[in-house]
This record gives structure tokens, sequence and C-alpha cells, in this order.
């Protein structure tokens, strides 16, 4: 059984259709990646996932259970946890504090374990700990937004375009740090619009288009693939 | 201005603006949250004098449909003097904020949910206002109520000592007013700054989407807010009840009003913003010198209007920074 | 003073008027002359907004009124009734009460309303429907001059005031310096500090200082501390009973010493709960007294305290002589005609023409009116507030 | 409006042009020339500050530092209204019509610098002719984009590819000389992208037009442009033609992500 | 019917002033202004008509016009309106929505404070005795002043959303930028919407100070505001019916539930809490979607022959 199952998705935003029919699955221990131009429905599909919008039709199945019309907090103890677009950190508290929201479903002794791993993963982040996070820098508040999702130990991980926006060295940074995750055995659904990137950290990709799935395959092979290449950039 | 004149109304400025400050606390947090100005909050602070007058009291004069009710008759168990003053007021504030929670449940929770014009909920608090001040009426009649003389114990009226040569009189009832205020400020600042609730309620404050991403119950949350803000509006209405009576339904009209000048002026979803702008406001009008008294009442506006113009976000406000 | 200017605007110069009236006469057409049914008696009061304070003691007058001349054969044998409208504290519904009241519930007179503001603009409806208005606590300067048909047994403050001025002299004839301090937005404050200030000169007292204040006003440091710079021995305060007490209490918790006036205002036992024991002591410029000697206000007093444990506040007082003059007027129109006899718009004139010419003992006293309306009242009172505990006190007559 | 340039031209030069937000560098000292009737593409990837170069060149960002002349004109500095009035147009990134009115009346609205009745001739129909013309006009607008028969729909109810065509009529509307589209290809199916290629020429020989083109998709900015330039982390790293562009190396790793 | 009319007759007339003080908060909001300020334009414009009306300085002047007075306190209250509105509505419009809010009911109760405090206009108890135009008797009878203000305003109101004017207001309320960036300049188009409400609620105060008789600082505070939003809002803030509507029936609800006696002020507020939540359009935006809107008609050209191919 797969971890995550969507059926048949489609979502308005507003009077217009973002995903159409979309099916996908993730199972357990993979990286599935999202890849297709701006509007082309990837974020979309996270937000239904992390329910933070609402289907017209279709199903999402997480873990075997329907989840298509819970709400975004319960989602969140089932064990699906987003890092999404902008990172979205809050600005207005301290890297520590938006670290211990992070748990905010989880209390114990445990929390604060996982707050010290955090801090050795993401030394930058451990630093400055008492620091406003809307002074980090992008790099730093999109490890920050990973690393708040992580705290709430998820079955699932979204990340939503965790390049955007920074230097190619914390890109890279970044991506190494998704590679280590799955290795410690998270499963990942990736949006991304570095496709070389996103490909060669993750086990299978999905192309989409216009809110409509194109072509998906596994990611070492799609990754030569002429295809993609003439999606970003012609011939 | 001589020292003894300035530290009387420093106290003054300070007694009255704090009280601006809890009021304003409770505006500038359903703001804060939900984006809108909820004009009941006025009502509420009334209610809360209302409310820990019953429990202190228990028995009302002769207007109104509770005339000769008698909560705590003799003979019964609770009759004398039953609650003390401070569980009556704690009280009293609690069942101001259950009626807040009520007030968000019935008139702004169905609006939110069909997704309707944000304004609306200045009509329809203003409805909600409407009720509850004429209900007051229907009840307990338009006269003034005030709490036992010994509410605070047995203080005396005015504390005084000499400064300078100069005697300094200064009124017991403020100088309680501005403890009792700091002391829930401190409270409140530390909930909010420091306890899992509170800095879940600032991150719902700072983006519901984001907050609820992080598994927190929004809607949960925008009651623990109204309750929260019917509280300190409840508190409120009791302070300003003991040091000068609870002066009719209509008596929290014109903290509702003033608490507008207060949230704004501080910066509208602000929360230290509040507290600045209630002690600003406060001084302010402590300091407007006697012979200009009558204008008093413009001063908070004519300073709202000018920071409005010239820092539209407020002193502690942040500007909002739009997208193209 | 502005009224000679209606008249001259009266000139019908436009077309408006020719086609209002017409309109006026073709639906007046159908209309026939109406005959007195029931005898009732409108009152017009605010028993909603922020000035119910003082509409629900005129509501408690004008109601024990209604069923204590009742009780003693209401208009030779025959009951009235009274018809209450609700003014709110504006003038628009003002206003709307009082048009209710005339066309609707087709009263013969209105005591009404409570603030002299609403007064100005719902008495000129009356005037021009010639219903007979008596004001039950309209004090402003020209409320009988508003019309004919307009009333008063609210004595002008001009009459009240100065006699609690000269009573505190009596008490103590060293007092050199005045304070006087003035609720600025109350229209009966603002014309009362003005004859209060007047006095005090008169009586070769030097005002040293006049401050002002809200009606919705509850701090006053400011105003005292100003009171307490200036080293007065008295202070005369013209305001209503929230602000009014706080201010006493503020004045004495601070420190002030000296005798303190307050105006008609303050002549309500509304004030008590808010100085309570600091009340004790204050002056009072009355228009009614429970003190007064008279036997209609000795049993009036009887019969209010036994109803309500409380002698009667002024504001009562003042609806229950209202409704009392319309009353005892119409008992002596019935003595010549049967009152179901009449035509309603002949009885209300005939009604307004009465009340003028009478003389009435109320529990004011004995009062009449001049040909204007405006009420000519025997005695005024001062007196001192005594207070028996924190919550319970009295107005004791002086002189 | 009308003057005469001979083709090829230098309609409009971008000098040194910065933009900083806090630390933040968004547009870098970039400077590049726009000749009479050209596509001009700027590609980049996401966050490589296009848009803000955009919003710098029709007023609605000022500039920390550098100009942008239109035929001599300086824009920077200007109002967008007063830019609008000058001829540059624009659409937006996220589309940005007057989503609660029709599309006739968004594309109306946008014809206000080419017209000017004031208040009261409006109010007492005194504008009767210029009405007219702009109804028409309008109407001429939605048949260009074949929206006519969909002209008393809210714009909000069009879908994303309809949205775009609708704001670019809207932009014709002000009758400009110079035509700045924003991702217009953002949203649109294969389909609708395979038209908006030959739209965008027809448009731009239709009314005499300079166009300058923000587009992620690249395949479509090579079909289309006449000259690329690419913009990475708010700098101008490449410009030319779209093949020499298309082989850089550097734009290569900007879009792909070097290892 | 006469009863009718003098027992309601003042009630019409307050539910048309209403309506017209709903239309003059909705030429800003037409603009996306959300300005509560007409109370304050709304004072002053009494006040001016009390002055001239009763003020002794002017008697001179009465006598000369005789009822020409009236339409010119119209008129100078409407200047003064206009002016004052220019100098607040210049630095003010910078701000938007619920700032603009505030900052306009701080406005509005300065505005109070000072008329309280000036003795021109009268100090608390205000200026009284104020002569009726046009030998008007019944209170009824300023329908014929109201209504055709009304007439008129509904007609201006109609004819300008139809003009250029009318489009660049609504594409300011519908997306400020994107407007400015089509040539729409917004500050210019912002003032004038709010002068125009402003002289409105000038006109209406100037002749509502007759209408009242007398006239003080009460007619100008904070909850005159509220109200008067809620006429807009109620009603439906979309069309120009809207404030109509919704002045008129709020104002009528309080007078209408009289046989309620006491608790009708109660009922009056769970009124505006009910129609809030159902009615999120308005009266005049939920009775629209009855009924299908008309698609635009294109203009048939004069002579087909000259259609281009």
């Amino acid at each position: 059984m797969a971890l995550l199952e969507i059926e048949n998705l489609s979502v308005n935003y507003g009077a217009i259709q973002a995903v159409r029919n979309l099916s996908l699955t993730v199972e357990e221990g993979e990286v599935v990646t999202l890849i297709g131009a701006n509007g082309a429905g990837k974020t979309t599909t996270l937000r239904a996932v992390s329910r933070l919008m609402k289907p017209l039709s279709g199903s999402i199945r997480f873990g075997g259970r329907d989840i298509t019309r819970l709400p975004a907090d319960e989602a969140v103890k089932l064990g699906i946890a987003q890092s999404p677009e902008g990172r979205q950190v809050l600005a207005r508290q301290s890297i520590q504090d938006n670290l211990e929201l992070g748990a905010y479903t989880r209390s114990g002794p445990s929390v604060k374990a996982d707050l010290s791993e955090m801090y050795e993963r993401f030394p930058r982040l451990g630093e400055r700990r008492d620091q406003m996070a809307g002074t980090l820098s992008g790099g730093e508040q999109q490890m920050l937004a990973i690393a708040r999702a992580l705290m709430s130990r998820p079955k699932l991980l979204l990340l939503d375009e965790p390049s955007l926006g920074l230097a190619p060295i914390i890109v890279r940074e970044i991506f190494g740090i998704i590679r280590d995750l799955n290795a410690r055995g998270t499963t990942i659904l990736l949006v991304e619009q570095n496709a070389k990137l996103a490909m060669n950290a993750s086990h299978r990709t999905y192309v989409l288009e216009a809110g409509q799935m194109t072509f998906t395959g596994d990611s070492a092979q799609l990754v030569n693939d002429e295809r993609v290449l003439h999606a970003y950039l012609g011939g | 201005m001589e020292l003894s004149q300035f530290i009387q109304n420093l106290m003054n400025g300070l007694a009255i603006g704090s009280v601006y400050a809890i009021f304003a606390l409770g505006y500038t947090l359903v703001f804060s949250i939900l984006g809108i100005i909820n004009f009941a909050h006025g009502a509420v602070f009334t209610l809360g004098a209302y409310f820990t007058y019953t429990l202190v009291v228990g028995q009302f004069e002769n207007n109104g449909l509770l005339k000769g009710v008698n909560l705590f008759p003799d003979g019964s168990p609770f009759s004398g003097q039953p609650l003390t003053f401070a569980l009556a007021t704690l009280l009293g504030a609690t069942l101001a904020g259950l009626v807040a929670v009520l007030i968000e449940r019935l008139a702004f929770r169905p609006m939110r949910s069909r997704g309707a014009d944000p304004l609306l909920a200045l009509v329809s608090s203003l409805g909600v206002a409407l009720v509850i001040v004429n209900l007051i009426q229907l009840l307990v009649g338009a006269e003034i109520y005030n709490f036992p003389s010994n509410a605070y114990g047995d203080t005396p009226p005015a504390l005084s000592f000499t400064l300078g040569g100069k005697i300094v009189i200064i009124r017991t009832v403020q100088v309680i007013i501005f403890a009792v205020s700091l002391v829930m400020l401190a409270v409140l600042g530390y909930v909010i700054g420091r306890t899992k609730i509170g800095k879940a309620l600032r991150a719902v404050a700072e983006s519901p989407t984001t907050a609820s991403l992080l598994g927190i119950s929004v809607d949960r949350f925008i009651l623990i807010t109204f309750f929260l803000s019917g509280f300190l509006g409840g508190l409120a209405g009791t302070l300003v009840g003991t040091a000068f009576g609870v002066a009719g339904p209509y008596f929290g009209v014109v903290y509702g009003l003033k608490g507008l000048a207060v949230i704004v002026l501080g910066g509208l979803g602000s929360i230290p913003g509040a507290v600045l702008g209630g002690l600003v406001i406060g001084l302010a009008e402590a300091f407007v010198p006697s012979q200009y008294s009558a204008y008093k009442d413009a001063v908070a506006f004519a300073l709202l209007f000018v920071i409005l113009l010239v820092r539209p976000q407020g002193l502690l406000g942040r500007s909002a920074i739009q997208k193209v | 003073m502005p009224y000679p200017a209606q008249r001259r605007f009266q000139s019908p110069s436009f077309a408006l008027p020719a086609l209002s009236a017409t309109l006026a006469l073709s639906l007046s057409l159908g209309a026939q002359a109406q005959k007195v049914e029931t005898i009732s008696i409108g009152v017009a009061v605010a028993q909603t907004s922020n000035t119910a304070l003082l509409g629900q003691e005129q509501v408690i007058g004008a109601k024990f009124a209604e069923k204590f001349l009742n009780g003693r054969g209401g208009i030779n044998g025959t009951p009235f009734k009274l018809v209450f409208q609700d003014t709110g504290g504006d003038e628009a519904g003002a206003i709307n009460a009082f048009q209710n009241l005339i066309t609707k519930d087709r009263v013969l007179g209105i005591v009404g309303p409570t603030l002299s503001q609403q007064a100005f603009a719902s008495d000129p409806i009356a005037e021009r429907a010639k219903v007979p208005v008596m004001g039950p606590s309209n004090t402003a300067k020209g409320i009988p001059q508003i019309g004919n048909f307009i009333a008063r047994v609210s004595a002008p403050v001009a009459v009240v005031a100065p006699n609690a001025v000269r009573q505190a002299l009596k008490l103590d004839p060293k007092i050199k310096e005045v304070a006087v301090l003035y609720a600025q937005n109350d229209a009966f404050s603002t014309s009362e500090t003005g004859t209060f200030q007047q006095t005090a000169k008169d009586q070769g007292l030097t005002v040293a200082t006049v401050q002002k204040f809200q009606t919705t006003d509850t701090d006053f440091t400011t105003q005292v501390t100003a009171v307490l710079n200036a080293k007065v021995d008295l202070v005369i305060i013209s305001g209503l009973a929230a602000d009014g007490g706080n201010l006493v209490k503020q004045l004495r918790q601070l420190g002030y010493k000296g005798l303190i006036i307050g105006g008609n205002g303050l002549n309500t036992s509304n004030m008590f709960p808010v100085c309570q024991k600091l009340c004790d002591g204050v002056i009072i410029a009355q228009a009614y007294s429970p003190a007064q000697g008279s036997a209609a206000n000795q049993v009036f007093v009887k019969e209010y305290t036994a109803q309500y444990k409380k002698a009667p506040p002024q504001f009562a007082a003042q609806a229950y002589a209202g409704v009392q003059v319309m009353v005892e007027a119409l008992k002596v129109i019935d003595r010549k005609k049967k009152l179901n006899t009449w035509e309603l718009d002949d009885l209300r004139v005939e009604l307004n023409k009465q009340i003028l010419l009478g003389k009435y003992s109320t529990p004011l006293g004995p009062i009449a009116f001049d040909k204007e309306g405006e009420v000519i009242q025997k005695e005024f009172f001062v007196a001192q507030i005594k207070m028996k505990d924190a919550k319970t006190g009295s107005f004791v007559y002086l002189k | 409006m009308s003057a005469v340039t001979s083709p090829g031209s230098v309609v409009l030069e971008a000098r040194n042009m910065t933009r900083r937000f806090g630390g933040l560098i968004a547009v870098n000292d970039v400077s590049f020339d726009v000749r009479e009737g050209e596509i001009f593409g700027l590609i980049g990837p996401n966050g490589a500050g296009k848009t803000t170069l955009f919003n710098l060149m029709t007023g609605l960002t000022p500039p920390s530092s550098g100009t942008l002349t239109y035929r001599g004109t300086t824009v920077t500095g200007l109002q967008p209204n007063r830019v609008a009035a000058l001829g540059l147009s624009r659409t937006f990134q996220n589309i940005r019509l007057f989503k609660g009115l029709n599309a006739l009346e968004n594309v109306k609205i946008a014809q206000h610098v080419r017209t000017e009745a004031g208040l009261w001739r409006g109010v007492f129909g005194a504008a009767k002719a210029e009405e007219a013309r702009v109804e028409a006009r309008a109407w001429e607008l939605l048949d260009l984009v074949g929206m006519a028969d969909r002209a008393g729909e809210l714009a909000a109810n069009f879908s994303y590819g309809d949205q775009r065509k609708l704001e670019i009529a809207r932009a014709l509307a002000t009758e400009p000389r110079v035509l700045l589209l924003d991702e217009p290809a953002a949203g649109m199916n294969t389909s609708e992208k395979g038209q908006l290629t030959g739209f965008i020429r027809q448009v731009r020989d239709q009314f005499n037009l300079t166009v300058l083109v923000i587009e992620h998709h690249v395949p479509l900015v090579m079909n289309l442009c006449d000259r690329v330039a690419v913009l990475n982390f708010g700098q101008l790293i490449a410009m030319g033609n779209p093949a020499e562009v298309q082989r850089d190396p550097k734009v290569i790793e900007a879009y792909l992500g070097g290892e | 019917m006469t009863d009718f009319l003098s027992t309601y007759g003042f009630l019409i007339v307050t539910m048309l002033q209403a309506g017209l003080l709903g239309l003059s908060l909705y030429f800003p909001l037409q603009a996306g202004q959300l300005s509560l300020a007409s109370p304050g334009f709304y004072s002053l414009g009494g006040y001016v008509a009390a002055i001239l009306l009763t003020n002794p300085a002017f008697a001179g002047l009465r006598d000369t016009l005789g009822n020409a007075m009236f339409p010119l306190t119209w008129l100078v209250a409407a200047v003064l309106a206009g002016l004052l509105g220019l100098l607040v509505g210049v630095p003010a419009l910078r701000l938007r929505g619920i700032y603009l809010a505030l900052a306009t009911i701080a406005f509005v109760e300065v505005l109070r404070v000072i008329s309280l405090n000036l003795s021109i206009t009268g100090g608390a108890i205000g200026l009284f005795g104020i002569p009726q135009p046009f030998g008007i008797v019944d209170r009824w009878q300023y329908v014929f002043i109201f209504g055709p203000l009304l007439i008129l305003t509904l007609l201006f109101a109609r004819q300008m959303e139809r003009s250029r004017v009318g489009r660049a207001l609504r594409a300011i309320r519908e997306d400020e930028l994107a407007a400015d960036a089509m040539g729409v300049p917004p500050t210019r188009y912002k003032v004038l919407a709010f002068v125009t409400g402003a002289v409105l609620a000038g006109i209406v105060g100037a002749m509502s100070a007759p209408l009242l008789s007398s006239w003080n600082a009460r007619q100008g505070t904070f909850d005159a505001s509220i109200a008067i939003l809620a006429f807009v809002l109620i009603g439906g803030s979309r069309h120009t019916w809207g404030p109509v509507v919704g002045g008129a029936l709020l104002t009528a609800v309080p007078e209408v539930l009289r046989f309620l006696a006491d608790w009708r002020l109660v009922i009056n507020g769970l009124v505006l809490v009910v129609a809030s939540l159902y009615l999120p359009q308005g009266i005049v935006g939920a009775l629209e979607k009855l009924g299908r809107p008309r698609p635009p008609q294109r203009p048939t050209p004069v002579k087909p022959a000259e259609v281009r191919p």
C-alpha cells in the first residue's frame, strides 16, 4: 500500500481549474518530484495534500485513510508536514519558537531531544536560536522551514520549491539535506523548478503542465530524457 | 509645571492609561487574528462591570426586570457578602470572556464561513453591542451602580506625601488600578511571550495558514482569543467601575471609542503597541492643561489623525508590503 | 430671540407650498373631525439611550401619577390613561414619539420630552398640531417661547440656582473665592453655570477658576488639581449625577475641605452610589424637595416611599406634576362639558387654555403658569446631603 | 504619438537600473536597449528580478538608481498612470484584472488616458461621441482576443489562459507603443501556448508595437523573440538572439542548475 | 391618509435623509475608500444652515432674500463641506481600508468637540428656533425637499457610474495599482469621490437643520458614522440603490418596532446581526442575484457596409 494515493484530483482556484484529474502515488521511503512551469498546478497539489485547499473532486488517501475532507491541523497530527512555498517562517518569532511550534502536536521530553538534533544538523540555526526568524537570510529561512516541518516527526514531508531564490551553493546544501533525510527514512514529495537537481535527488518524477500530468517515470531515466530538457529550454 | 503637579498628572495618566491598555489589548488581539474590529468590545467591558457587581452585591434597584431579585437572600448559605471582591472580579471577567466567545460563535463565525466582506463584521458587532446594552437596561435599569466602598479593603481614599515641600495626593484606587493592570499585563506578557499557547496564538495572528500547517487549530485559537479579549475587557470594566462607578449601560461606549484610538496609535494588531498606545493617550489626556480640558476628548483623536497621516502603521505596527 | 424671523419666512414665494398644500388638502378631504374616545395623555421621555437614566425616573413618576390620581377618581370618575412613547436620546426620536402620540395615539396632551435639545426639535411639532405640551425637565432658556401650546413645570435654572449660593453664604459668611465647574457638553449644565457665576459675582464673590468637563468623563484629577491650586472656599458644580458625583468624590478624596454646591442636575439620589459617604454635606439647589410641606407633596412622598423604598427624586416629582396639571385642567373642562362630547382638536385647544388658567397644588408646591407657559413656582429649596451609610442618604431641607 | 521612427531605431534605453530592497539587490546595474518593433524576451529563473525590472520600467517601483528613457523622454520617476499615458502598457505576472468587473468594462477602463470627459460632461451625458468610441473600441479589442461573446462575464470567471488574453486586450486599450507582457503563457495549456506566439506577433504587427516579454517557458521565448536578455540574481548574464543565448553555458546552469 | 402622513411623515423624511447620507458614504466607497466622515460634513452643513438662519448677523440678508435664503444655505454648506473635504481628503486618502475609516472617525470626533466649544455653534445647547423653509407647516412636506435631492443624487450617481469617471472609480476600487498602471490617476479620483460625498452630506445637513428646528453637536457623532456604514452594507454596497434601501429600512426598523416597547432596541440589534449574517451582499445585492443581469449589448454600427471584412 502506498503512503500517499491521489486519485483523479481536481482543485479550483477561484474560477480557475488549477489541477485537473491528477493521480499520483508516493510509496513509503520514496522521494517523488513534481516538476513543471509556473502555474502548472504543483503547489496547488501540495496544498491539497496538506489540506490547505479543498478539492473539487477526487480523493486523497494517506496511509490507507481517506483525508480528502480533513482539516489541515488534523493532517499534521496524522503525519503530514509541509515546508511551504516562500518558506513562511514566523518572522516575528525566534528560531527556537518556530521550531517548538513545529512540534506543536507533540509533547514530552522527545521534543527537546529533537530540538538539539535540529541544531546539530543545522548549526547555523543553533547559533542564531534567539534571533527573530525574519532576520535570517533566505537560505537559513529555508533550512528553518524544513527543520520546523521535521519537528512534527512527519511520515510524509512536503517540500515546496526549497531552492527558490537561493544561491547555488545553498541550493546544493539543501539538496544534500533532502538526500540525507530520505536516507534516514523520511518519505518526501518535492515540488521543484530546478529540474535536474530535483530529479537527481528523487526516485520518481511527475511532469505537470496546465494542471495536468503529461508524463511520469523514474527520475534516473528522465534526467537524460530529451522531453524534460525540451520542456524547459526548447530546442 | 511644578513637580508635585507633574507627579499627580503622571499618576493619573498611568492609571487611566493602563486601563486603556488592558481594554485595548482585547480589541487588538481580535484584530490581530481576524483583521476585524469588534465594536461589541465596549459592551463586553460594561458587562464585566455588571457581572462583578452582581457577584458582589447580588441585588438591583427599582428599575428593570431584575428588581427585587436577591441572589444572596438572608438566611440562605450565601447571605451577606458572598464573594470576596477579587474573586468576583475574576469571575466577572471570566463571564465576560464567555460572552465574547458566544459573540464569536453567533455573530462572527457564520460570517467567516460564508466568506462575507469583513466590513460586515463591523455592522454585526454593532448589532451585538446594541443588544447587550439594551438588555442590560431591560434587566437592571439605567441607574448608576457602585461597588461597596470597601471593595479594596480598608484602604484610605487617598495617599499623600510631601515632595520638595509640596504635598502630593494620589487616589488610592488609581494606584490599585495601575498595579492590577501591571500585574495583568505581566501575566499576559508571559502567557503570550513564553507559553506554548501564547506562541501558537502569535503564530495564528501572524499567519493562520502557516499555523494550521503546524497542526494548530485556528478555529480553537480564535475562540481562545475572544475569551482573552472578553476577559481583559471585562476586567477593565470592573476596574473602571471601582474607581468611578458603573454609570449605566452605556458606560463602555466612551472606552470603546477611545480604545479604537489607542490600538491604532499603537499599531493595529500589535500587543506591545496597545500597551504603549494606552499609556500615551492616558498621559496625553492627563497633561492637557486644565484651561483646555474642554478639548481633552479631542486630544486622543487629533493624535490619532496625525499619527495615521505620518505613520499609518502606528507607533509599533509593521507596514504591510504590497506585492505586485 | 430668533422667533420673529420665522414669521418672515412664511411668505409663500415658491411653487412648493402650493403643491404641498394641494396634496394635503386632497388627502384631508376624507378625514373627518374626530370625537374623543378615551382620555389619554401622552408621555414622551427617553426610555432608551444614555438619557434613560433621567427618563426612567420620569416614567416612574408618571406611572405613579396615573395609578395614584386614578385611584382618587381620575377625571371626575372616569379614569384616564397614559400612553408612553420612547424618544430615545436624540431629536429625531423625540419628533417620532410626538407624532405617534399626536396622530396615532390621539392623546389630549403630551408630557415630555426629557432633554431641552429634544424639546427644541419636537415641541414645534406639537405647536403646529395644536397639542398642549408640558415639559417635565426642559430647563433651557426659550422653551415656553417655542409656542402657545408649550409650557413646562420645570423651572428654568436662572430661578433655582441663586438660592443655593445665598444659602452657602449663610452657612459660611467668610467665603470669598469660588471655583466653578460645569459639564460643557450638557445643555442644562452650561446654562446653569452662567447663572451660578452671575450670582457669585452679585454676592461679591471672586470666581477664581472656571473648569469644564464632559458628562462622559470619569476622571477629574485635572480639574480638582486646578481647584486645589486656586485655594477656594466654595466649589460650585453644574453637572449630572454620575459625573457630578465623581467630581464630589474626587474633590474630597484629594483633600478639598470647603463647601460644595451642586446644581439642580445633582438633585437626585442617583448621586449617592457614586460619591457614597463623601456626598455628605453637599448643598444642592432644588426645584423639588421631598421636604416641601404641602399636603399634596406629603401624600406623594408617603405613597412613593411606600412603593419604591426611597424618597421621590426631582425628575419623578416633576413628571408627576406634569401629569397632574393636565389631569386637573381636564377635570375643570369636564365639569363644564363632558369630555366625551368634545371634538379632539377642540378639546386640545381648550386643555391648553385651561392649563394656563389654573392654579395647581402639586408636590412642587403651589404652581401656576404665565401666559407664555413658563411655570410660576413659589418655592425653591436648598438642601444639604446627609448620608446614612454608603448607599442611602437624604436631602435635608435647609432654610 | 505619431512621431515617425525608422524601423530598428532604439526606443527604450535602460541605463544602470538598480533596485535594492533592504539588503537584497533585486535588480543590479542592468542596462539594455530595445529597438522599435522588436519582440524582446526577458528570461531567468524565479527570483531573478525580471518582474522587479518591469516594475521599475512602468513606475510601480522607483529605482534605487539608474534611468529608463523612452524616445528621449525619461520614464523613471513618473507615476504609473503617466507612464501609461506615455505609451508603455503592461500585463501582470499574477494577473491583475479588475476581477469584479466584466470583460467589457475591463477594456473600457483602460482607455482612460486616451479620453477626456470629466465629471460634469459625464453626468450631463455630454460625452456621447467619446463614449461611443470607447464602446466600439472595447468590442474590437474583445474580438481580437475572441471574447466578444463573453463580454458580460466577470473577469474572475475566466480561465487562466483567457484572463491572460483579456489582460493583453486591456493593455492594448491604453493604445501603447510598447507592450510589456509578464509571463503571458503561465497557466496556459499546450494548445493555448502554441497559439500565443502567433497572437503576440499579430498584435505587434497590427498595432505597430514594440514588445517586451518576461516568460518562464523558455521554448516559447525561443520561438517568439527577436532578442533575449537573461537575468540571474538581478544581473544581466547574457543577451543576444535566442540561439546564442540557448547555448550559453551560464544560461544552462542558471536554469537546470549546475552540479 | 393625513393621519398616516402626520404620524409617519417625519419618519419617511428621515428615511430619505438616511438614504442620502448612505449615498454620501457610497461615493467614496465606489472608489474603494471606506470613509466614515459623512457625519462630520453633515454636522458642518447643519451648523452652516442654522447659523445663517438664526444668527442676528445675517438678519439683513434674510430679510432681503426671503425664501431664497434656504437654497443659499445649501450652496454655502456644499462649498464649505467641499473645501473641508479637500483639506481632509488629500492627506487622509493615502490611507486604506480600516485605517482610513479610523482616520475619518477621528476627524468626526475632533469636529464634534470643536463645535461643542465654540460660541457661534451654541455650545452644548446648540442652535434652535430654525425657521421653516417655503412655508412648510408639516414635517412630511420635507419630502418635497429631500425627495428631489434624492432623485437628483440617484440620477447623478447613475450618470456618473456610466461615465468615464465612474469606470475610473470602479477600477481603483477593484485594484488601485492596476488602475494606476492602466492610466487612471488614483489620487485625483479618490479625492473627487471623497469630496462628492462630503458635498452631499453637507447639503443634507443644511436641509436637516430646519427639519429638526434645532442643531447641536450630537448630530455628528461616531455612532452616526457606524450607523451610516450599516445603511450601506445592509442595503448593498455595490449598487446605487443599496444605501437608499438600507438607510430607509434601518431607519424604519426601530420605529416599526415601537409596539415592542422596551424590547425594540434589542430586536433592532438582532436585526442588524441577522441581516449581516444572511445578506452578505446586502438587500439589493440579494435581490440582484434573483434576476439575471442583462449582458452588455453590442452597439449596432450605423452603416453595416463600413465594417471591415
